[in-house]
């Protein structure tokens, strides 16, 4: 057990000046603000940058593209853009999955053609399984891929496809036998979202992220952007959940070292939201009151900054669960307590703390959603950590 | 609300008041569709709309005949503006319902305003906290209106400004405005002074607080019957979702609270038309119980329509926004719990208090 | 819309008052004490003394031993004992459910055996449904019945036969066909607990109500004791729990006209909750001070009286789940309200308003779970009352 | 708690410490079965248990080597704690602790108690609330202890009665007495007093409290074990209640929430061995947060044994109706948050909102 405060090297403070100084210069202010307001989910100047440091994989590697920096300045290096919420798809994860993805099951060919350029930040992955009528029962694949000859003619459509609008991949399930049963007819491919037939159409969300339709019209790819073998597109996915579900990103799977960082970056907006609604009690009225020398502000802020501080505590498995509906719940209830100009979005001039509460109340809604539900995490946890019986409706997912 | 006494229980709507709530759900089926209440944002208003809404009476229908009013209550308000809310209708009915019945009761210096609000001219809105110069607050309905009720360090005040309103974007899409009393482009009317305006004010409140209510009935609703549809209509699995306990119990929690909603704010509406004194607590009761009926069936709705509802092509994110603003702009919800207890067990008497 | 205070003629006040003056007689501090303290569920010379009156159905004429009376009148005569949290099986309803299953589905030999008996109180009756492996599955039922020429030999064991200690019968579902489907080979019965072969052992409970097993081993009862067609028992039953789901006791099916009386007499110790709160709240401290000039005593109690009213005007398939909701909520939070000495129960030295919060504290988890746990009734609600589809775990319950 | 500070979070036990837990995981499971914890109430203590945890050295363990201890930490007893509370075993363990490691930190008065602590022919308990003559408040292990330590009007005293305590029957089964400084039956010695005296009760309180948040943690666990295993063993409709959501999610919602309330309890009770001045939040949130889980993991726990976990054959009501008790003895829980904000905001400065 140990809590203490993590000794620093000079050297190591040094490093940590220098991700500061970083920021600063390549996640502004400004593109904070831009990004928040067109939704992108990538800042490719700053992926670029990050690139050049080595830092798209600050823990791997040099000759795999990676900055070879021990946990603990790898971790710094996430740790800041965490603090300064940055771009949602480097925070939470999607291209770190992928390119973990192909390293496990992609060809030498496909991973000495690919890896290289995401390191450099120069090359952009998305996730693509979602169907329109394939989310939460992720295998009720319909997109279609058909072999001919050393190629793939794959036809279908996904949603959900996030940052496919920058992005050079998205990983797609295919339905290669149709015949199969459900799990067993899949496969995984690598799709370049540059090849003829492809068509991304935009979708905002409520958070003001913007994610997108992929139409796939007959789009041929090469066998080499085939991840595993045919017919095991679900282990394939089902490796990918796993890390999704357990891993906190781009260290490698190792357990995090600073209590804010936590799955799926969430703690970094739950504690956000804390900060902003701190910030917002300690400023003076126009009549030299404070909020934060009422009881009820009081209340709310410690039952708040509780949900922070267990989410820091919670291991794995539980916290994603719990901290979507911590934010859910803090996050309504710290808008509630601004009052009416809560209702005031970012950028709007007397929106309190800049209108992060706002923000985040919208966002918090997506949190159950993104990555599978709560619903399914429960179904998942009730099996495999409580050891209870398969729940029904999940009976088919793998069988 | 006396602890020993026996009321009456009986929810069933008159033949009238039957009449008034089909008419109006038909009315805002055919004239709110969602694509009108879309193509109204960011203002969120249509102008158009108010217009045929001026035409059936509604917004001075609650006026006393005397001053150019059917005589409605606040039942029969209710029972439109929960129908308003059911479809994001996207015209600032509650605002000028409140504001000119308040009008209504300071005397004859209005009675040209009642006149224009009633022929469809001019709008009038109620600026919902006590004002004073140099403070300036969100009104609903401001940005649309000709004229801004407020209570100002005494005086209860219609003011004009000479200015065109800016309205500032907001989540909830609400012709909002800043308004500032002590702004110099206003123009300040006393209608009334004194502690008779003060309670006239408060009146007011309580009465856009309440109409606030029903309009978050009728979204809360909307919500749940959208959230409903899609449990029956999406497959996973092999089977609809609403055959999930996970997707179905959260609903009946939700459709109980709406149904309780809905009572609570019919209730708090005949007590306030028929005995005044007894109603203030059950409206503040409907107000708050509204606002969190209306934030657990849109946050439900979002969570069961999945990725889907999450995306602004879905109806859900409309309902949502809406009554997280329409929670705010009364202030902190939860400051009505104080209210509440104000109007049960009396005024906290803190100097018993003090020495602990 | 109707929500005027109730117009009493001269008359009906003073029924009113006898009323009262009939409980502050036949239902004293003591023997609610003493009622409280053994958790019989009945007081037998109460019921005595309400039959002599026609009170145990106030509404029913007088020649099927009822008194007549009209429905505000009958209303009266439930709401002061729901005021004085009487005894729990006349104020939940048991008797009057099996009472009703009697005289729709009895014989007429049976009813005029029997019913006479019950409406002058002499006569009580227990539901015996739950089996210990039957109790959400209510129709899993081993209990067997064997016809023997014009009798019945039924063998097997019940629990929850609340009440059993004082009754004279038991309705009790048994399994005459052991062929037929699950639902279709039940029968049912009511069992004179005198029989030979009846044995009743007490249960006691977290909320302090004693319950039983009932023992049936080899009991022969006349087929006059049969209640509806043999093979459908389901049936019998399921008509019961629709009243015991949908009606008021006693009133006959009317809607209640009183606030306080709602579904389940829950609705009662709910308004108790928050009248003893009141009650402590207003108490002065040692000190002078008192709670009810606290914010965090006000809102509580605010949420509280909130939650009372919202109850009183649910309308009748949700309030039971929200009744049960709410009780379990505010039990939880007004007893943390007053502290240390809540833990002291009824009786006990020091205890806050006599011990009545911490009481209903431990009574309101049996809510969730008396008469088909909450999550049955959200699953009937979401089939029957928002049409969605039936959840699998119940498809075979009325297959 | 400073907001950029970067610290471990590492929650692994050391070889001592795992061996600690299991052996006293294995002593409460030999010694403390459910039996002879039924068999112990109402008074909730069995002398002989007692004795045999006397033998272990436990409950002197925390105190410091030259006042007859070993200089265990927080840490330590938060672990042996959790698994006295797992057990419900009927010792005042929590009371004697942290009243001994009090009267420790008092200088020489008491030695002559510290070892006849440690040799199980004295118990001391805590009374958890600042005392006054004429002010009765409830102890916790008070009704089985030799002497009583409070804080009494600036002084810290040690309290011995000359009449046999007696204890109030209560929902928790625990051994309390009533004790009020000014009984004419109670003698108290001083062993401490103004400022530093204060110190060291809070210290002492809060201690008290991170050591009921332990055991409570230990009685939400067993609550959710018994709980998942009967939702593994009971069938309705043909399978294991456990494969429907209404009974499996409520379940990992508990475990969650048991699972960070351990974890919590855990780091505040290093910091507190740590670095003292940083804990005190921690163990504000610490003991909040493990009342609510474990008052959580019994109500779910009842509910998922429906009509059998509601009759007293149930072990879960043992739980149930300790867990309550537990969260109230400290007072009201919810007031812990006007604790946690004093600590991370600093008192609040009311003069500056007199105005509103």
């Amino acid at each position: 057990m140990d809590f203490a405060p993590l000794e620093l090297s000079a050297d190591t403070h040094a490093f940590w000046d220098e991700v500061r100084a970083f920021y600063s210069e390549h996640l502004t202010e400004e593109m904070l603000e831009k990004e928040h307001r067109e939704g992108n989910g990538f800042i490719p100047s700053l992926q670029l940058a990050m690139g050049a440091r080595g830092w798209v994989f600050p823990g791997f590697p040099v000759e795999e593209g990676g900055a070879g920096l021990d946990p603990l300045r790898a971790s710094l290096v996430e740790y800041e853009m965490h603090r300064r919420v940055g771009p949602l798809l480097p925070l939470f994860g999607p291209i770190h999955l992928v390119a973990a993805t192909v390293r496990v099951f992609g060809s030498d060919e496909l991973k000495a053609h690919v890896l290289p350029g995401v390191a450099r930040g120069e090359v952009l992955m998305a996730f693509g399984y979602t169907e329109p009528d394939a989310g939460s029962d992720a295998a009720a694949v319909k997109t279609r891929a058909v072999r001919d000859g050393s190629e793939w003619v794959i036809t279908g459509q996904k949603m959900f496809t996030t940052g496919a609008q920058l992005c050079q991949y998205s990983m797609v399930t295919a339905r290669t036998d149709p015949d199969a049963p459900k799990h067993r007819g899949l496969t995984m491919f690598l799709v370049p979202l540059d090849a003829e037939g492809v068509e991304v159409r935009g979708i905002e969300t409520l958070g003001g992220e913007r994610t997108n339709f992929v139409f796939y019209d007959g789009v041929r790819i090469s066998d080499m952007y085939r991840l595993g073998d045919v017919g095991a597109g679900w282990q394939v996915a089902s490796s990918s959940f796993a890390v999704e579900h357990h891993m906190p990103n781009g260290t490698g799977g190792l357990e995090p070292i600073v209590p804010r960082l936590n799955e799926f970056g969430w703690y970094g907006v739950l504690g956000a939201l804390v900060d902003a609604a701190v910030e917002w009690a300690h400023a003076p009225r126009s009549d030299g009151s404070r909020p934060i020398d009422e009881p009820r502000v009081r209340d709310r802020l410690a039952e708040a900054a509780l949900d922070r501080e267990l989410m820091s505590v919670t291991p794995g498995p539980y916290v994603r669960v719990s901290t979507s509906a911590a934010l859910i719940r803090d996050a309504a209830d710290l808008l509630d307590m601004v009052g009416p100009t809560g209702v005031l979005p970012r950028g709007e001039e007397g929106a309190p703390v800049g209108g992060t509460l706002e923000w985040i109340h919208r966002f918090a809604q997506g949190t159950s959603i993104y990555g599978g539900t709560t619903d399914i995490q429960r179904n998942l946890i009730a099996e495999q950590l409580l050891g209870l019986p398969r729940h029904r409706g999940v009976l088919d997912r793998r069988s | 609300m006396a602890d020993a006494e026996l009321r009456n229980n009986d929810f069933s709507l008159s033949d009238d008041q039957e009449t008034l709530r089909a008419t109006f759900a038909s009315f805002f089926e055919r004239e709110s569709p969602i694509d009108r209440v879309r193509s109204a944002e960011p203002l969120g208003f249509d102008e158009k709309l108010w217009q045929q809404l001026v035409s059936t009476g509604v917004p001075t229908m609650g006026l006393p005949p005397d001053r150019g009013g059917d005589g409605a209550g606040l039942v029969e308000l209710a029972l439109v503006a929960e129908q308003a809310g059911y479809r994001l209708a996207p015209v600032p009915l509650v605002p000028v319902v409140t504001a000119a019945r308040l009008l209504a009761r300071c005397g004859n210096a209005t009675t040209e305003w009642l006149a224009a609000i009633a022929a469809g001219t001019r709008r009038v809105a109620l600026a919902v906290h006590p004002a004073r110069a140099g403070e300036a607050q969100l009104v609903p309905g401001g940005a649309v209106a000709d004229g801004i009720v407020g209570f100002v360090e005494n005086h209860l005040v219609l003011a004009t400004r000479s200015e065109p309103a800016s309205g500032p974007r907001n989540i909830g899409s609400e012709p909002l405005t800043w308004w500032d009393p002590g702004d110099p482009h206003e123009s300040l009317l006393e209608v009334a002074s004194g502690a008779p305006a003060r309670a006239s004010f408060d009146d007011a409140c309580r009465e856009w607080r309440l109409l606030s209510a029903a309009t978050l009935v009728g979204m809360a609703q909307a919500a749940l019957d959208l959230a409903v549809q899609y449990a029956k209509d999406r497959v996973a699995f092999g089977v609809p979702i609403g055959t999930f306990q996970a997707i179905a119990h959260p609903l009946v929690d939700v459709a109980g609270a709406v149904q309780g909603a809905r009572h609570l704010a019919w209730k708090a509406a005949w007590l306030a038309d028929h005995e005044p004194e007894q109603a203030p607590a059950e409206m503040e009761m409907a107000y708050l119980h509204s606002c969190r009926a209306a934030q657990q069936a849109t946050a439900v709705g979002i969570h069961t329509q999945g990725g889907f509802g999450f995306t602004l092509e879905s109806d859900m994110q409309l309902y949502f926004r809406r009554a997280k603003s329409a929670a705010l702009l009364a202030g902190d919800p939860r400051a009505r719990l104080a209210a509440i207890a104000d109007h049960l067990y009396g005024p906290a008497q803190p100097e018993l208090t003090g020495q602990r």
